[in-house]
């Protein structure tokens, strides 16, 4: 019964209707706040997804990723609010900009293994941070960017309306889950997952290591970058603090929710905690006594998150029921035990 | 000496060991058969109290220690001396054995005692004993291996395929000293891919298969058995 | 087909390969064996590049491949498999294998953004390769199993057949028969001879002396880093010096 | 002249903080090998329950000091076994994120209970030594002089101690530990008893001249990070070396160069370091 | 009876809690005494006021959640926000979807970029900085050694105080602002401005920090006087510094335990017995500014923002002096609340106020 229920949920005809759903989920709506916090969780969910292709898909735990979000947001500001550039323009320099960082980063970092490259990426995150916030001349420091240019709709929409923002930033989201689900079936995915699964190994099939590594890392800058810029375009004000590495620790517990290295577990994680945060804001500061302990609880009873517990359980489950039980036949005896008497 | 009744071990809803029971009598060397994942290596992880058996009762010299922690076992005296030898590498071959007196750490005359006898077992030791236990070769870390466990003082040794990647030469050692150590009255149970030289020193073997013992006899029995000799032995 | 030449590598101030020159032929059956720490494993690390070696050469058909990188050594032919493999264990055999064939493949982001005509084709031929390296290795039953519910002797396959998916020219077998009975040892021997009978040329390293001297054609013995014997099973078992090192004078433990 | 060896007083009584900090870290890690984020909130409840021995109960320095140290080693124990023993076989990022919910679980505890108000703690050691203009405050001679002498106890500790043995021996191989009978729920226990007796001395020796408020761990925490990979995960010389590198470069830096790039510049030499030796100053090989 | 919410959106977890707490302890203090009152009416109807508090850890992104929410779920006609981050993220959105900013910040701008629907609460500190420099460059001399915090608003601060240092012929012998709140010590960056032998220096973050910058200071044979940002309240100083003693020559605003008006001491009375502790500024200026938000709404009868903007400089000069510890007076047309700027010099361990010499 569960199980013909799970297969709903994989048939490929669901995800149209989660997007259907998705689609009608301003006239569901009460009020324009929830649009609004589906909006920015749409928004961190794409920055999500681009920790997946470098931590759950490279296995490589990349904590500069609030950092990279960060950079994508100030270069949309700064270029928007300083140099007067639209939206658009800005966006794609965003984009660029981050990729290309990226590169640079990563060139240095992937060198480095397991903690060794936690820690250190944890230290670039921290360095742009700190970067943003005393580089005055640059990046107005800690007073931060006012005036960021909103997304222009050419006269069709109006960008700076919540309602229109949603379905852009859901479009945005679509694209990355859409490019994501593709990439994790095809070749390049697989080679990302095998560098996951061991360095050597992975280089005894032929993968250059650095190459793939830089390009999952590079691929996941970039989301960050996009996520980092929409986010500028949505509150229109941004300071160092957006660098901050809690933002980084959120995206993780997200992803970790969800469900890493899964296709709609980022989303899951992401969606499900930023509702769950803001349905406790009620108890104000004591918040965090029960979602400390929750986060702790979640981690230990669904260590793959919910998506990949689920999946795990379905694919256990269809075994089941395709080859009911495939006994191994005995060597020695014909299988009864040994009458023991001893 | 040891006693298993009906066992049952599981892996979250897969079951490793089924229904087992087996006795390891004082002094004997009991050879354990079985193909890899057959649970050889479960059944003494089990024994050891490193797993916990689902069912069934596990007794040794008359007292129950199904369940047990792992220190509680080792010190009622059974010892395991795991499969991959599992040293602590950055510490010295001496630092190592008197690890292995760790459950006796307060008598320390005993353990000179014992130490003695290992160096004498294994003269090479002696020789390496200030050096890390990782910059061996392969068979003196089996050896090493094996006089820490030696030095817990066991009454009943668990040995978990001691020639595991080792050079014929030194499996051949291997098994002469095993039966020395078993000769000088340490009961051993022994898991062995290797079944042929087991099945000579051995007094009694199981054989295992899927989680179930499926077959038990003499030396001479299985020796002589068609299907033994063609599963396990070979041509 | 492949030939050493002066190959030596130090760790420090251990030569853990020493001097070592040899040539393997084509469509045989290549073993190593030597004592624990002779330096087996070192020196297949050497050859398909995870190493570089201090001094010395290794020709591959003709070709130096000594400076390369080991994704490139693989590219020219070589496979290999480790002692333990780290497989994927939440996903299925053909999963796992798929990647195999990935080095033979060009198709990278671009192609993966505008779904090509070449990107389509290259996955499906990698998909094919694994179906055809599983079929190989007999495994073509267990291909949607995840590989956390195969057994160890399964897993060994598998990971000859991804070794097999990389269309290898020659493939590296460390001690694939480390801790299997000696049934299935008997199906891996058979196994490696119906890659020969394929066209590979097969190096191992294994210390069943039984299946060694039943499968190989040549056999080199290594102690210290040093190559202290050479030539078919026959000589080399009743080589004294190699009786002295490795085997031991009783035949019957070493059987 | 003077002003240079002021700098290395001052180098000194950050490295020596920062180093006791990282300790505690470090020791957790090379034996459990869990990188634990929440080790800065141990540190913060440190300073909290000396602030509260101390003000609230009028406790001595020492006595509160000694108080703060069994509670947060207790507390730290209960972290062990309600969840990061729970989490032994998971990875490592699993850790990371149970430790995240810890740390924010332990401000939330905290600052319900005083609020997050910046508070101070006095100690008995409010002298000014000068030595020919070179000036010492009595508290930070005494943080130079406690962190020497835990560095050298702990040392001994493991070394010369059976017990510290069986520590060492978890670190190496933990199955290993289990087959001669060492109970590696008690190690696992006393590790994270000792990293929090550690956390709790350190913020006790320093809150004196600094202030206790709810988030006084975050930034130690960082640099501590930035301690142990800098000396190599694991190691204990290299927790103080790169106590003393970050210490010593933070006195200088802030100094002779700014004040406000003085973290940069700490964060900026552990990217340098680690860009030429990727394992770290002090690594034992690599796994 | 009826309801009327009034949204807060601020620091209550985190770096910067306490400071959010201690604005929230100000606004819920007020609430609680209109309510106590009675309420207040209108156009006949009794409304009771009810202070609905969010988190945003000092996050400007999650402010503006939060307003959107205080505005959507709980209509509320004004939210408080105290930091300028919040205060810009809000102004993107205010007037489209209606609210008032009660922005408690001095930063000037907030107010300058003509948003008509933001209160700025506290005065612009321009005028301190004038007042402080005159003062300091007169009886302490004239080289300067910049000590002041990195936030935002100390950034600010700092450069108009050396602006206004230079100009008027003084000398800026160091500038090495230090992270007040993330500093693990001051040790380092004192030293340094010690080592340039200044007579002033300026200082200040928040209180606490503050009292360890000038202690350590002290500790290391500084002899001059400070100029104190006006964040950092003198007396709180003096507390984590070791007492007034060590702050003589101290230039800072008048704390409102200096307060000679019986409006201040009443306030700070109540304050002392409702929660056990002395009130800060942001206390009080956001206690007065809910009593002139909620006076507003009585005038003009209505909760509809536009209207109570309106209204809100005629409500604030006719508060009830003994819910206006500061004593303001009006409200600007671009929405500044004025209080006339004071100096406090600390002198023989006391703190004395001064009269402000027009220039
Ligand atoms: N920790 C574990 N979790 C889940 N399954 C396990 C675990 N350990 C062992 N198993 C499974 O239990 C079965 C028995 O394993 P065990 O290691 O006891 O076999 P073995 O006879 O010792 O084999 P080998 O010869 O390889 O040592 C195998 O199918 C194995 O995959
Ligand atoms: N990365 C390394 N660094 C330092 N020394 C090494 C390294 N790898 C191998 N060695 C040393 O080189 C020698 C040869 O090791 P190798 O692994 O090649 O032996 P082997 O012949 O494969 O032995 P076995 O049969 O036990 O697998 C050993 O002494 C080993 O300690
Ligand atoms: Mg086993
Ligand atoms: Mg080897």
């Amino acid at each position: 019964m569960l199980f013909k229920l799970g297969s709903l949920l994989l048939h490929p005809a669901f995800k149209y209707a989660l997007i259907v759903l998705a689609l009608l989920f301003p006239l569901f709506a009460s009020n324009e706040y929830q649009v609004y916090v589906m909006a920015s969780a749409f928004v961190w969910a794409i920055a999500v997804y681009g920790l997946n292709i470098i931590t759950g898909f490279c296995g490589q735990l990349n904590l500069a990723h609030g950092g990279f979000f960060a950079l994508g947001a100030y270069t949309l500001g700064l270029l928007s609010a300083d140099y007067g550039w639209s939206f658009w323009p800005a966006f794609v320099a965003a984009l660029l900009f981050t990729a290309f960082l990226g590169f640079l980063v990563g060139v240095v970092s992937l060198r480095l293994k397991e903690h060794y490259f936690a820690i250190f990426t944890l230290c670039v995150g921290f360095i742009i941070y700190l970067l943003l916030d005393k580089w005055e001349e640059l990046t107005h420091g800690p007073i931060g960017v006012r005036d960021i240019a909103a997304p222009n709709g050419f006269g069709l929409v109006d960008f700076t309306q919540t309602v229109p923002f949603y379905y852009l930033v859901l479009a945005f989201l679509v694209f990355a889950m859409w490019f994501m689900g593709k990439l994790s079936r095809s070749l390049l995915g697989r080679t990302f997952v095998a560098i996951r699964n061991g360095d050597e190994l992975a280089q005894s099939l032929g993968i250059n290591l650095m190459r793939n590594k830089t390009l999952a890392f590079v691929l996941s800058t970039t989301y960050a970058g996009m996520a980092g810029a929409l986010y500028a375009g949505m509150i229109r004000f941004i300071g160092p603090e957006d660098a901050n590495v809690q933002h980084t620790f959120d995206m993780i517990t997200y992803l970790l929710v969800g469900g890493i290295g899964t296709i709609s577990g980022p989303l899951l994680g992401t969606v499900g905690i930023v509702w769950i945060t803001q349905s406790l804001q009620f108890l104000e500061e004591y918040r965090m006594i029960i979602f400390g302990p929750l986060l702790v609880i979640l981690v230990i009873f669904f260590p793959r998150g919910f998506v990949g517990s689920f999946l795990t359980w379905m694919h256990r489950e269809s075994q089941k029921q395709a080859a009911p039980s495939k006994k191994k036949e005995s060597r020695v005896s014909t299988g009864k035990g040994v009458e023991n008497n001893a | 000496m040891l006693q298993l009744k009906n066992v049952d071990v599981c892996y979250g809803s897969f079951k490793a060991l089924n229904n087992i029971s087996l006795s390891v009598d004082t002094g004997e060397l009991v050879v354990l058969l079985g193909a890899n994942g057959a649970g050889k290596s479960t059944l003494f992880n089990t024994i050891s109290g490193l797993n916990k058996p689902v069912a069934g009762s596990i007794e040794f010299e008359g007292k129950r220690i199904g369940g047990l922690k792992p220190s509680a076992v080792v010190s009622s005296g059974i010892v395991q001396c795991a499969e991959g030898r599992k040293l602590f590498p950055q510490m010295t071959v001496m630092q190592n054995l008197m690890m292995g007196a760790y459950v006796h750490r307060r008598d320390k005359a005993g353990n000179k005692k014992y130490l003695d006898e290992v160096l004498e077992l294994y003269p090479i030791l002696k020789e390496k004993e200030h050096q890390p236990a990782g910059s061996l070769s392969g068979g003196q870390q089996q050896m090493v291996a094996i006089g820490r466990a030696l030095m817990s003082r066991p009454r009943l040794l668990m040995l978990d395929e001691p020639s595991l990647g080792l050079a014929p030469l030194v499996v051949r050692q291997m098994f002469e000293t095993i039966q020395k150590i078993n000769s000088l009255g340490t009961t051993v149970l022994l898991a062995e891919q290797n079944a042929f030289a087991a099945l000579k020193i051995a007094t009694r073997a199981y054989v295992m298969e899927n989680g179930q013992l499926v077959m038990e006899g003499d030396r001479e029995t299985m020796l002589g058995n068609e299907q033994v000799r063609k599963a396990y032995i070979g041509a | 087909m492949l030939k050493i030449e002066n190959l030596t590598k130090m760790f420090g101030g251990l030569a853990a390969v020493n001097d070592v020159s040899v040539e393997f032929e084509a469509n045989k059956v290549n073993a190593i064996i030597g004592p624990n720490g002779a330096g087996k494993s070192t020196f297949f690390n050497l050859v398909a590049g995870t190493h570089k070696p201090t001094s010395g050469r290794i020709i591959l058909d003709g070709e130096d491949i000594t400076p390369l990188r080991c994704d490139y050594i693989a590219q020219r032919g070589v496979g290999r498999t480790f002692q333990t493999t780290n497989l994927f264990e939440q996903a299925s055999v053909l999963d796992n294998l798929i990647v195999g064939h990935r080095l033979r493949t060009k198709s990278g982001l671009w192609d993966v953004l505008i779904n090509s005509k070449r990107l389509q084709a290259e996955e499906k031929a990698c998909r094919e390769k694994a179906r055809e390296a599983l079929n190989f290795v007999g495994l073509s039953h267990v291909e949607n199993q995840f590989i956390a519910d195969i057994t160890q002797e399964e897993r060994k396959r598998v990971a000859f057949a991804l070794a097999l998916a990389t269309d290898p020219k020659i493939v590296l077998l460390d001690e694939p028969a480390a801790g299997v009975n000696p049934e299935e040892t008997e199906g891996l021997a058979d196994l490696m001879r119906k890659m020969v009978q394929h066209g590979l040329t097969v190096c191992l390293i294994e210390h069943k002396m039984d299946m060694i001297m039943g499968i190989a054609d040549k056999i080199m013995v290594l102690d210290h880093g040093e190559k202290i014997a050479e030539g078919t099973p026959k000589e080399v078992r009743e080589n004294p010096v190699v009786i002295e090192a490795y085997l031991g004078s009783d035949e019957d433990v070493a059987a | 002249m003077n002003l240079f060896f002021q700098n290395i007083v001052n180098g000194l009584t950050l490295g020596s903080i920062y180093g006791l900090v990282a300790l505690g870290l470090t020791l957790v890690y090379g034996i459990l090998h869990i990188p634990n984020f929440a080790h800065g909130a141990l540190y913060m409840v440190g300073a909290f329950m000396s602030y509260f021995l101390m003000v609230d109960l009028g406790a001595h320095y020492w006595v509160a000091m000694a108080g703060s140290a069994v509670i947060v080693a207790g507390l730290a124990v209960l972290c062990e076994r309600l969840v990061f023993h729970p989490l032994r076989h998971s990875p490592p990022i699993h850790d990371k994120i149970a430790a995240i919910g810890i740390l924010l679980f332990l401000e939330a505890v905290i600052q319900m209970f005083w609020g997050s108000d910046f508070r101070r703690m006095s100690s008995p050691f409010t002298g000014i030594m000068n030595f020919d203009g070179l000036i010492i405050p009595e508290q930070r001679a005494l943080i130079i002089v406690g962190a020497l002498v835990l560095v050298v106890a702990l040392q001994l500790f493991l070394r010369k101690t059976m017990t510290g043995a069986t520590i060492i021996a978890m670190a190496q191989n933990r199955e290993g530990a289990f087959l001669v009978g060492i109970d590696a729920n008690r190690v696992a226990m006393m590790t994270f008893a000792i990293s929090g007796v550690l956390a709790a001395f350190a913020a006790t020796l320093y809150a004196p001249i600094n202030l206790v408020y709810p988030a006084m761990g975050h930034i130690v925490i960082m640099k501590a990070f930035v301690i142990i990979i800098l000396g190599g995960m694991g190691s204990i010389p290299g927790a103080i070396v790169g106590g003393m590198i970050i210490g010593f470069a933070e006195a200088f830096g802030g100094f002779y160069i700014s004040t406000s790039y003085k973290d940069i510049i700490a964060f900026g030499l552990l990217v340098l370091i680690l860009s030429v030796r990727p394992q770290g100053l002090f690594a034992k090989g690599a796994h | 009876e009826s309801t009327v919410n009034i949204g807060f959106t601020g620091p209550l977890s985190g770096g910067a809690a306490l400071y959010g707490e201690n604005t929230l302890s100000g606004l819920r203090m007020a609430a609680d005494e209109i309510n106590a009152d009675g309420g207040f009416d209108i156009n006949g109807e009794t409304y009771k006021v009810n202070i609905i508090s969010l988190d945003d850890r000092y996050s400007p992104a999650q402010a503006a959640t939060n307003a959107k929410r205080l505005k959507q779920e709980s209509n509320v006609p004004a939210v408080f926000v105290p930091h300028s981050g919040g205060i810009f993220a809000l102004q993107d959105f205010n007037e489209q979807d209606d609210f008032l900013i009660m922005a408690y910040t001095s930063v000037p701008t907030v107010t300058e970029k003509g948003n008509s629907m933001t209160l700025r609460i506290p005065p612009t500190f321009d005028g301190y900085v004038k007042a402080f420099t005159d003062y300091a460059l007169e009886h302490e001399g004239k080289k300067l050694g910049m000590g002041g915090a990195t936030h935002e608003y100390a950034k600010i601060w700092s450069s108009m105080i050396e602006k206004a240092w230079t100009s008027k012929g003084g000398e800026v012998v160091a500038n090495n602002p230090m992270d007040y709140n993330k500093s693990a010590d001051f040790y380092t960056g004192v030293s340094r401005i010690v080592a340039s032998e200044p007579d002033v220096m300026f200082v200040g973050g928040a209180s606490e920090p503050t009292g360890l910058v000038v202690q350590q200071a002290r500790q290391l044979g500084f002899q001059g006087g400070f100029i104190v940002m006006d964040q950092a309240k003198i007396d709180e100083v003096a507390e984590v510094a070791g007492g007034l003693d060590m702050m003589n020559g101290a230039i800072g605003v008048v704390p409102l335990s200096v307060y000679e008006t019986d409006a201040a001491k009443n306030f700070i009375t109540r304050y002392e017995d409702k929660y056990g502790k002395t009130p800060g500024s942001e206390a009080a200026f956001n206690y007065l500014a809910l009593h002139g938000l909620v006076k507003a709404m009585d005038m003009a009868e209505t909760t509809e923002p536009k209207k109570i903007r309106a209204t809100m400089n005629e409500a604030m000069s006719k508060l009830d002096p003994s819910k206006n510890p500061y004593e303001v007076t009006e409200v600007t047309e671009k929405g500044g609340f004025v209080t006339d700027t004071t100096l406090a010099v600390v002198e023989d361990g006391k703190i004395v106020q001064k009269e402000i010499e027009n220039q």
